[in-house]
């Protein structure tokens, strides 16, 4: 089972394989992003209760379920790093976690460019926006734990550690969060729900999903090449690549 | 004494430990207690942080009763999580830096057991003295009446949440020099629906409905973390010794 | 003296293909190492080349880069807690608490290793820490520390001691003292592995030195 | 095309300044990200070419280190050889 992996358990074979992928993506990115972000902003039709600030969602969901997504990624591979001693996964995991918390910033951020003109306040204590803050602090946590450590190694370990014990307590967050604004809020706020989506919203939003998962994918192959290099600096492969490079 | 009779004989039969889990739990949570009455302060510092705390919002938020038995139970929570965030370095700093964390990786018996003592002992050290406290506290601050009972109870589920979890960040930052700061962005994400749960019980108990509902969520908690966090935490311990 | 038992056939620890990286820095590579009962061996090279780190990865405490580490045969994380049980590690650090007494110290270390703590007493005479038993370890000297972690050695029955720099801080007689006890410890079956600056007077046929070497790149 | 003008599409029904708050913010933070990323792929390779280099030269002083060495064993060993020929001679 899984035969076909094992040779990219090798870091050398893993970067030269990333080499070749990472064109693809970040054309593939460049194009549906400019198709979907075109498609959103100029020919997707206006919502008839929110208008134009609808055109936020185009940004928002993408970057909310990415954020998750990726913090899901992260916790992959570090069940990887500690059950299997991959130390590919580590370096996976410690490329991942600064690109999840710009997403996460980014849905903080156009969540509440979103709700102010619905609800007239900048920061409301919606269940999905407090949650999605914790989410930042929790990728803020394993990013500072990452850099705490001298030897990579180490830090990889650690926050793979804390990465898991982050990802058995976002549902109970979760949970906890939409109690707590059920209990206090009661559902007087109209939730940031998505409304019926008509065929020709759906199509745009589709593309622009797919191009931020595009370009997360590119932006996380690069920084995944340098952490490969970062914690195998001393072996000889790397050696001849930077000669080659920097002659 | 000359040395040769104390040592038996030494082969390849391997020679079975005879300490219990049991006991070697109880040696560990004997010598931590010892040691922490032997110096007082990392007793009392913690609780003096607990009521200087507290103190402070009456002052700052003003002293109309109203105002302070709605927000009491919030503040005592905050408050009791971070005098155990403040107390919780000792768990392991002193036996890093002077190397019985080590030997206690390298005993015999399983690393989490030692480590649930170790828990053990802090939670007796800093969660019980807090429980005892908070009755006072909540005087202070106009608590209203029927909601002691709550206050009580979720502070005696909730307090051995905040030392198992806070353990984890604590053996995740003991290698670390300035690990202190950091500890706090770690644990304090991890504490959020145990402060959930219990405000909102002790707010229920206030308009005196049931708020079984709340503190059953903060038991389950407890024996998840209870289970859960001494794996974790040998875990760390092992990374941060390397 | 009583006869030597026969010695378990299984070497008692053996490295394969240790590699070390610090720093980015590679240590050593691919290292190997059999230490079979009855050898003492002892790590030799300047300071900062890893020594350390080759006795912490042989007791398990840290992981090496790769290659593995087998106690009789078995890879120890295999056999976690019955390693331990046969190993007595000893690193700079004394693992000796300020705020308790020597004997307590002791007699908290010997149960640890499941050792009957009564012996506390008498052992720390052994150690020449005759009178200090109910002074607090905070009043003690760095050197008494080490000679309560050291008293250890007089008790344990563990066959295999790793031990890095144990003669620091210890006078001549304490040392003569402690080269008899290595090679009574090494002719009942049991192995020694230490790192030391001093020559020892210990005769060739026990003792195996290990050298490690800078490496520039 | 959702708006009959171009001012129309930047009023964007009046919600321009949330829409490009967020349109920007986001692409200003996701251009941030790339550039850093590629800047630290950038960075980590010069390090590695400057720590190269200096162990190059550290290797090439260690050896010119003992060229001396046996240089003067050589000329010491001649030396002796020279006084114990001329005490032969005399």
């Amino acid at each position: 089972m899984w035969k076909w992996l094992h040779p990219y358990a090798k870091p050398e074979i893993t970067y030269h394989f990333t080499g070749k992928i990472l064109p693809w993506f970040s054309y593939l990115a460049t194009i549906l992003l400019s198709i979907g972000i075109v498609w959103a902003l100029l020919f997707a039709p206006a919502d008839y209760q929110q208008g134009d600030s609808f055109r936020i969602f185009y940004l928002h969901v993408p970057a909310a379920s990415l954020s998750m997504g990726i913090y899901v990624g992260m916790a992959t591979a570090a069940l990887c790093s500690l059950v299997w001693q991959l130390k590919l996964a580590d370096a996976s995991a410690a490329a991942m976690a600064p690109v999840g918390a710009t997403f996460t910033l980014i849905a903080l951020i156009t969540g509440a460019a979103w709700g102010k003109p619905m609800w007239g306040t900048w920061w409301i204590w919606d269940a999905r926006l407090t949650s999605e803050l914790i989410l930042l602090f929790l990728y803020l946590g394993v990013i500072a734990l990452h850099n705490a450590f001298e030897d990579k190694t180490l830090a990889g370990k650690a926050a793979a550690i804390l990465t898991l014990v982050g990802v058995i307590n976002i549902p109970i967050i979760k949970y906890s969060v939409e109690w707590w604004n059920t209990l206090h809020q009661g559902a007087t706020v109209s939730k940031l729900g998505k409304p019926s989506m008509t065929m020709d919203m759906f199509w745009p939003f589709v593309f622009c999903f797919l191009g931020f998962a595009l370009l997360v994918a590119t932006i996380i192959c690069i920084r995944f090449r340098t952490e490969i290099l970062a914690r195998n600096s001393m072996r000889p492969w790397v050696r001849e690549l930077v000669e080659k490079v920097e002659g | 004494m000359n040395n040769n009779n104390s040592i038996t004989t030494i082969n390849q039969e391997k020679i079975k430990n005879n300490l219990s889990y049991r006991a070697a739990f109880m040696l560990i949570l004997k010598r931590d207690i010892t040691i922490a009455f032997r110096h007082r302060d990392d007793i009392i510092n913690p609780l003096l942080f607990f009521v200087i705390v507290v103190t402070l919002f009456p002052l700052g938020i003003g002293p109309e009763s109203s105002t302070l038995s709605r927000i009491a139970p919030g503040i005592i929570w905050v408050a009791a999580l971070l005098s155990t965030l403040l107390s919780l370095d000792r768990l392991f700093k002193s036996d890093h830096d002077d190397g019985s964390l080590e030997q206690m990786l390298l005993s015999p018996h399983p690393v989490f057991i030692l480590v649930l003592a170790k828990i053990v002992a802090h939670w007796l050290l800093t969660g019980l003295p807090l429980i005892f406290i908070a009755p006072l506290l909540a005087v202070l601050l106009h608590l209203n009446e029927n909601s002691y009972g709550a206050l009580m109870l979720t502070l005696l589920l909730g307090t051995p949440i905040l030392s198992l979890i806070g353990a984890i960040g604590v053996a995740l930052t003991v290698g670390i020099k300035k690990g202190g700061v950091l500890l706090s962005l770690l644990v304090l994400p991890l504490y959020i629906p145990v402060l959930i749960f219990a405000t909102s019980a002790i707010d229920t108990a206030a308009m005196n409905l049931p708020f079984s509902g709340q503190l059953a969520i903060i038991a389950a908690l407890f024996f998840g973390s209870l289970t859960l966090a001494p794996f974790a935490v040998s875990a760390a311990l092992k990374v941060s010794t390397n | 003296m009583n006869n030597p038992e026969v010695y378990s056939p299984l070497p008692l620890i053996t490295a394969s293909g240790l590699t070390c990286i610090r720093e980015e820095r590679i240590l050593f590579e691919s290292l190997d190492l059999e230490v079979k009962a009855g050898d003492i061996v002892q790590i030799e090279g300047p300071n900062g080349v890893g020594k350390t780190s080759l006795l912490r990865i042989l007791a398990g405490l840290s992981m090496p880069y790769d290659g593995d580490v087998h106690f009789q045969g078995t890879s120890i994380s295999s056999v976690r807690d019955d390693f331990h049980q046969n190993l007595l590690y000893l690193g700079h650090l004394p693992g000796v608490k300020g705020e308790m007494t020597a004997q307590e110290n002791l007699e908290f270390n010997l149960s640890m290793h499941g050792l009957n703590p009564e012996y506390a007493e008498a052992t720390l005479q052994e150690v020449n820490l005759l009178g200090f038993e109910d002074a607090l370890a905070s009043h003690l000297s760095a050197g008494q520390h080490r000679r309560i972690a050291l008293a250890k050695l007089w008790q344990s029955n563990a066959p295999i001691w790793i031990l890095d720099e144990p003669f620091t801080a210890i006078d001549k007689l304490g040392v003569k003292k402690l080269e008899q006890l290595f090679i009574d410890h090494a002719k009942q079956g049991g192995c020694v592995i230490l790192t030391t600056h001093q020559d020892l007077a210990i005769p060739e046929t026990l003792l195996k030195k290990v050298t490690l070497a800078y490496r520039f790149y | 095309m959702q708006f009959d003008s171009i001012n129309a599409f930047f009023n964007m029904g009046g919600y321009a300044f949330y829409v490009w708050l967020s349109y920007g913010v986001s692409t200003c933070l996701l251009v941030a990200l790339f550039f850093s990323s590629k800047a630290n792929n950038q960075k980590i390779i010069k390090k590695i070419a400057q720590r190269q280099k200096r162990e190059n030269k550290l290797r090439q002083a260690a050896k010119l280190q003992n060229e001396q060495n046996k240089q003067n064993k050589q000329n010491k060993q001649n030396e002796k050889n020279t006084i114990t020929s001329s005490e032969e001679k005399s």
